[in-house]
């Protein structure tokens, strides 16, 4: 590790590849790629330092536009390859980047127990409240009475998922709600998430323009919190509770739990100590 | 020439300290210098209830029960016959029964056994803390031969730490016991080898197979473990749990079997060599994310210890019935690894084995075990030490300098230089869907054959020497008559060869460790010469025989031997089997 | 007869209207009274990017794309060059670009096919309101004979919520392109049919796979359905949600295929007949609980749309490598049932079907399609009604006046007396343990044969009639030689039979609808005489070939003729196959 | 269905079965299973009308223990059947029995759901912190320093998991917390959530006397809890978030949310309307 005064400076570009996302012109996920390149410089981490693991799902291509090393698995499933990932190496930076249907409809149950585990990786979700990736069905976040999706004609009729409120009563160590209407706020905090001990949510309102051309709307509903973060979890989840989604750009909730974080112990035990209890 | 071998069960209800008798038994057997097998059954209560040990003794290695039991000793007989099926008793077979206990259940007596009375509880009671068991293990060492000498040291490194009183007490009951052997119809009793280990000629080890698998994991150099417990294969995981602590390696316990299996992934993917041990219902969990190993060429290996399907099916018994999943399971074409263990100390040998070839092809070798070997513990000659160590062919800078990085490089092996993260200039995506050299996704047909013909290459073309089978001939040569056989069906395979030798019959054993990828050309050559031959197996459907015919030349003469479990096959179902074979083309 | 067709593409980017452009073909087409089909294939982006309409059209009913096509009509060249393995071109094909867009990618003429050139979007620029498509589909009408009248009829009904003005423009550019089409160079024309849908001759329906997949199960009697979205099934789920509302059914969107499948067991266990459709990853997913529907015997019908594999794979293209996932994917041996659909209506008879056998068997039924036909838009004739209605055998007493209901009571069929329920005195628990005739779970030995016999007896024994496999011989006789497919691998080798008959040769076709249980008996008859075949599979590593050998006797000379996905096989490449080994054994 | 006046009377032994439990003598279990017979009792529900569904363990034999239907599924996926089962025979009462592994580990992505989608089913967890039936491994209720498993033998060292908090985040309807030494309040408090529509999560403290004999003294730690239920969430949020788990025998939180009831329309269409769609 070179120490900070050598720290090599970066610049976002420096997190990007060379590939073309194959996101709808428009997309809020072009911003969010932004920002997660932007706070890496910000943290100039090299970028071979870093890991990036996603499910499937549009938000989910993330990892191919980036520079850092990269891991684009099945859907629902990148926390816990993150999960083996940050417990086997400690040193890397670990991000995990994703939608609210890989997130928190197969993915939830992963979801609840990274949250209650607080291995040190930091969560950033696109919620665009749609399957974008399969052409516009409803999500967990998605309100009850959106009748956009062929599958479900007359609205879900579900209450929607609260990902903060679950987040925060399942463990999660630190928790922020973006808007992609704002990259630079969104770096900043993705910055503050990376450095947070514990695993970060950070979810950002990130719309699909092309299933929820209505959410370009979001730019002008979103607002700033007024309050800044807590590190209380039940005054957190009262104010989640009764908080509207829209409230962004400020992290809500840091808490203060030591991330779970076994030792691989250089003991001096050996295979051959392990046979031995074997031996007659 | 046959085995000498005496085998015997200890039954009773679980407050009768069956498991721990046998046990001691098995410890005592082993002071002796004999060899053994130990097997256990124990009814649907989570605690308590009845329970069965079934051991097997005898002077040199053994990998099989026999067809039936000499004696079986029951301490009472709470709903033993439950076990009926599995403990064949013949009418040379001897039921001691305790006369405080009343009759023994008619189930018991199908095969018109002999039976005698032995009052093991009053001989108890007239002891100061004697129990029993006690009383059972001295008739039974007095019948089968075992010297009290050998008993002594087990019972004092047992039961050390409760102080003499305890020791003299256990001795005395079991003295009791032996004397009262006398008195009892005989049973073949075996020769002592030894009075104690040291006198013993052959070092030798006792383990069971999940611990001889989880031992076998850590030697091929597995230092990440992801579990979420089954039955029966908890017992690799908790036998890794402090063990991997000791060398430097962590298990994490996780949500569910999709996680631990993503956990794997994710930890194989940052360098760290990485399994899981799970049983049916937890394999198909880990099926779509074992296509994601193959797909983004993750080496793992996860160990599949079978109990009886489908479904949820029967937990703690054994069958050999998850080989179409193992072999077939994944959707689309996905090749990958598919190894068996063929006995209690073949755990650590495929198990070691199947991390070196994951490695070294980055794909996800499965491993299939049983229940029956995996829950069996085993006094066996000390395993060899074993050359495989997992090794990936990592990538440290690209092929050629300032290009970049082709995570999937077409290469004439099929194996491409893997980064591990952290090497600076090779970063890359390794990725789930189909993709181009760099890892790019691409759904050129081109692109897709490319990599479909990469990833089965690398494992075609990979060289596993001998150890794809376990072959062996009779004395004599082998023969046209050949066994071809995988996993636990082995042990009594190999014994019905040993007597269809004995009795001057001529065949060869092929007992397949390597299930996939097929190997055509070994078997050809394993084959040559050979006209018929049964297949054996354990599962319902005949699944090997079903996967032998797709991929390999078998015999014209050929005939499948198959049965569901539990019951595994007695080396007399099998070596009938060669004889009417044999008959039938004479 | 071979068949009188022409073939054609569409390609452009995304705005061009290439989608929709195809679809205004294939309904003119429909109105003129052909028969056609329509594939589609796009780039990776969600939305807008390059696409291909692949079209063909004939004056009697066709199941398969040709060898080539006729003719590519490329409004821009906006990344065509990536779908060029996908649109063969030879001499004989044109291709027609439009010159603002510049000239045609090398990828695309490595037939060296004839070129010209079209300027549709300066033609259509001298409309008002006219788009380029319109023109492309006014030249290709002009090409290939297609009556304007035709499409006259399918514009005012597409835009007759625009306004006449909306048709005018859209006429006045296919006009021009019609026009224009007389200087370009010749395509096969094929002969009008009819004028309008009304002066047809024979009742047609235009409907994609994925429908005739939706209306199949609802016609067999399912009346709950849960959904989790992936390619290429979601159609079958969109189609069924409003579909469902209207007969009194409904669907319910699940968090994920565990839930989905779950949630159908639980509704078919409730007595309402239930599906889902899913794609290979959502199908490995399901397993575990397959295994649980085959065990506590729950029917049910789960649909697979295949998709390349393996993990993620190529989600937008087909493949047929799923079968050994859906044959033997389940852990312990689990039987259930595994029927395919060879054609785009055949999706509606073979679902429909589907959901007969599941229900009278009691048994999960896996139905396979592919993103090939689940995606196409055929006209086809009206298909027929069929008799096949879901009909469970329930129970509403016991067997015997007083005695506890047997849930898996042992009869000869297999199949028991199902209390649903809402019945009184039939309370009972359905378990996916190992269990007795009650249901009460049991490790003996004796239930686990008993029951396992059982469920693969009700499967064995079952009439399946003649729907195992569509057989057809040429006409002149079966001749010695036989094509074996399954799928839609079917169109083609239907076809190639055709073209090999009307060369006078002599083979017979047999495509397999059930290819589980497996039916040893009718394929023997059905290969009575035959001593060559060809195995044709769109699959890497052959699964169906393997699959044929593990279970059935094939002729000694067979030949394997398969490849992965994405590409089909062409009629040619059988037909090739077959005069190769023909002229092997003449 | 019989009139209120003509209903049958029925003993909680009506709604048991002849079979012998496997458990563990002392096992919590046995009193959940009375309890609920006398709740069924309670309510005079005729058995037929009845399923009870389950995944595995211990706890998740309850079924074949009554008289009523019963559905023994695989491990961690009763709560969708029971879906399933409901929303395709909403005439029938549904019960859900399990453990806290079955339902917070393996099965935690059905709870958020099932809390979510709010189907008039009642869930009866009997979480003993442990997974019985695998013979004693820790649960994701488990405490962090449980060292009582091999598998885990320095602890899970992760926060347990709070099903009552997570299950109001995720939008159950009816909370409430009770414990196997109390069986009285038991039956009445699952009386309570069988009566209220929607998603009901009943908690049961039951010992695990073999691999966590030391849960023997819950019968002395637990006590009524003190105020009544609320039926603010945010309210209840904070309250759980803060309860140290051995508040019991009361009724935690209503909510009034409509369950999720899509109905069978008994429209005339027919299959032969939706073919004309597809007729030339
Ligand atoms: C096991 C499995 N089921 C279903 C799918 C299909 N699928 C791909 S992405 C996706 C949903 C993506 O939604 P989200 O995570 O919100 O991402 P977005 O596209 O909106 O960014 C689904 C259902 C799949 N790939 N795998
Ligand atoms: C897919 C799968 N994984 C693992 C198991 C093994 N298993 C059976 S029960 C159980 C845990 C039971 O714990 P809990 O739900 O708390 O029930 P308890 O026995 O404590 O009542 C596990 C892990 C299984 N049956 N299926
Ligand atoms: S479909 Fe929606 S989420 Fe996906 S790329 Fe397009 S705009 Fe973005
Ligand atoms: S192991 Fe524990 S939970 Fe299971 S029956 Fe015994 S006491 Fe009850
Ligand atoms: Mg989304
Ligand atoms: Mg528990």
């Amino acid at each position: 590790m070179e120490s900070c005064a050598q720290k090599k400076k970066y610049a976002a570009k420096d997190y990007k590849s060379d590939l073309k996302p194959i996101w709808c012109p428009g997309c809020g996920d072009y911003t969010v790629l932004n920002a997660i390149t932007r706070a890496l410089a910000e943290l100039a981490l090299p970028p071979e330092e870093v890991a990036v693991v996603s499910g499937i799902g549009c938000s989910s291509r993330i990892p191919a536009y980036t520079s850092v090393y990269g891991f684009h698995g099945v859907h629902g499933r990148a926390l816990p390859v993150a999960t083996g990932l940050k417990l086997a190496r400690p040193d890397l930076t670990v991000l995990v980047t994703g939608g609210d249907g890989d997130g928190f409809s197969i993915g939830g149950n992963h979801f609840l127990h990274a949250c209650r585990r607080n291995v040190d990786i930091t969560y950033i979700v696109m919620d665009n409240q749609v399957y974008g990736m399969t052409k516009g069905q409803a999500s967990p976040t998605t309100a009850p009475d959106w009748e956009g999706s062929k599958l479900t004609p007359e609205g879900t009729g579900i209450n929607p998922f609260q990902p903060l409120v679950v987040g925060l009563a399942s463990g999660a160590n630190f928790i922020a709600r973006v808007s992609s209407s704002d990259p630079v706020n969104m770096a900043r905090i993705i910055v503050e998430a990376i450095q947070h001990p514990g695993f970060s949510l950070v979810q950002v309102l990130s719309p699909c323009v092309t299933f929820r051309p209505e959410q370009q709307e979001w730019r002008d509903i979103v607002r700033t919190a007024v309050v800044d973060y807590t590190d209380d979890a039940a005054r957190a989840a009262r104010r989640l509770m009764t908080d509207d989604g829209f409230n962004v750009g400020k992290v809500l909730y840091k808490g203060s739990r030591p991330p779970f974080r076994p030792e691989f112990e250089n003991t001096n035990g050996s295979v051959t100590e392990l046979e031995a209890r074997f031996a007659l | 020439m046959t085995i000498n071998s005496v085998s015997l069960v200890i039954a009773g209800s679980g407050g009768a300290g069956v498991v721990t008798a046998g046990s001691l038994l098995l410890d005592a057997a082993a002071q002796a210098g004999w060899y053994a097998l130990m097997s256990r059954s124990s009814g649907p209560q989570i605690r308590g209830g009845e329970a069965a040990a079934m051991l097997r003794f005898a002077t040199e290695p053994i990998m099989s029960h026999d067809d039936s039991f000499h004696l079986l000793m029951a301490i009472d007989w709470d709903n033993i016959g439950r076990f009926s099926a599995e403990i064949p008793l013949v009418a040379e077979s001897l039921i001691v029964g305790d006369p405080a206990h009343g009759a023994a259940p008619a189930a018991l007596l199908a095969g018109r056994p002999r039976q005698a009375a032995l009052a093991m509880s009053e001989i108890a009671g007239r002891i100061e803390n004697g129990r029993p068991n006690m009383v059972a293990l001295g008739a039974i060492a007095g019948l089968i031969g075992l010297p009290p000498e050998a008993m002594q040291a087990v019972v004092e490194k047992n039961l050390g730490r409760k102080g003499q009183a305890a020791i003299d007490a256990s001795m005395a009951a079991f003295h009791a016991g032996f004397a009262a052997a006398a008195d009892l119809p005989a049973t073949p009793k075996l020769p002592t080898v030894a009075t104690s280990v040291a006198a013993a000629t052959e070092p030798r080890w006792s383990i069971t197979g999940n611990e001889a698998t989880g031992l076998g994991v850590i030697r091929g150099g597995v230092r990440f473990v992801a579990a979420y417990p089954i039955t029966p294969a908890t017992e690799v995981l908790e036998w890794l749990a402090p063990s991997l602590a000791k060398v430097g390696g962590m298990l994490v316990q996780a949500e569910d079997e999709l996680a631990s299996i993503n956990q794997i992934i994710g930890a194989s993917y940052g360098g760290v060599p990485a399994m899981t041990a799970t049983s049916g219902p937890g394999l198909s969990l880990m099926i779509e994310s074992l296509g994601l190993a193959v797909a983004a060429e993750v080496p793992l290996v996860v160990v599949d210890v079978m109990r009886v399907g489908p479904s949820t099916g029967i937990a703690t018994k054994s069958e050999q019935s998850d080989l179409n999943i193992a072999v077939y399971g994944l959707h689309g074409d996905a090749p990958h690894i598919v190894v068996a263990a063929n006995s209690v100390p073949d755990c650590l040998f495929t198990t070691q084995w199947a991390v070196h070839l994951a490695e070294a092809m980055q794909a996800p070798a499965l491993v299939l075990t049983d229940q029956a070997m995996g829950q069996a513990r085993a006094i066996v000659p000390k395993p060899a030490e074993l050359a495989f160590i997992g090794q990936r062919l990592t990538a440290s800078a690209p092929a050629v300098e300032g290009e970049r990085y082709k995570r999937y490089a077409m290469t004439a092996s099929g194996v491409s230089p893997m980064a591990i993260p952290g090497t600076p200039g090779l970063t890359h995506t390794a990725d789930g869907l189909e993709h181009n050299e760099f890892g790019t996704p691409s759904s050129q047909a081109s692109d897709h054959h490319a990599q479909m013909d990469k990833r089965s290459r690398k494992l075609t073309q990979f060289n596993y020497g001998d150890h794809w089978a376990d072959i062996e001939d009779s004395e004599v040569g082998a023969g046209d008559t050949a066994i071809i056989t995988w996993g636990s069906s082995t042990g009594p395979a190999r014994e019905a060869l040993q007597r269809f030798s004995a009795a001057g019959g001529r065949a060869r054993l092929i007992s397949l460790r390597l299930i996939a990828p097929v190997q055509p050309e070994k078997m050809a050559e394993a084959l040559a010469g050979i006209k018929r031959a049964v297949v054996v197996e354990q599962s319902h459907s005949g699944q090997f025989y079903r996967m032998l015919r797709a991929f390999y030349e078998l015999p014209a003469q050929t005939v499948s031997l198959h049965h569901g479990g539990p019951l595994a096959f007695g080396p007399k179902q099998i070596l009938d089997q060669l004889n009417q074979l044999n008959a039938g083309s004479a």
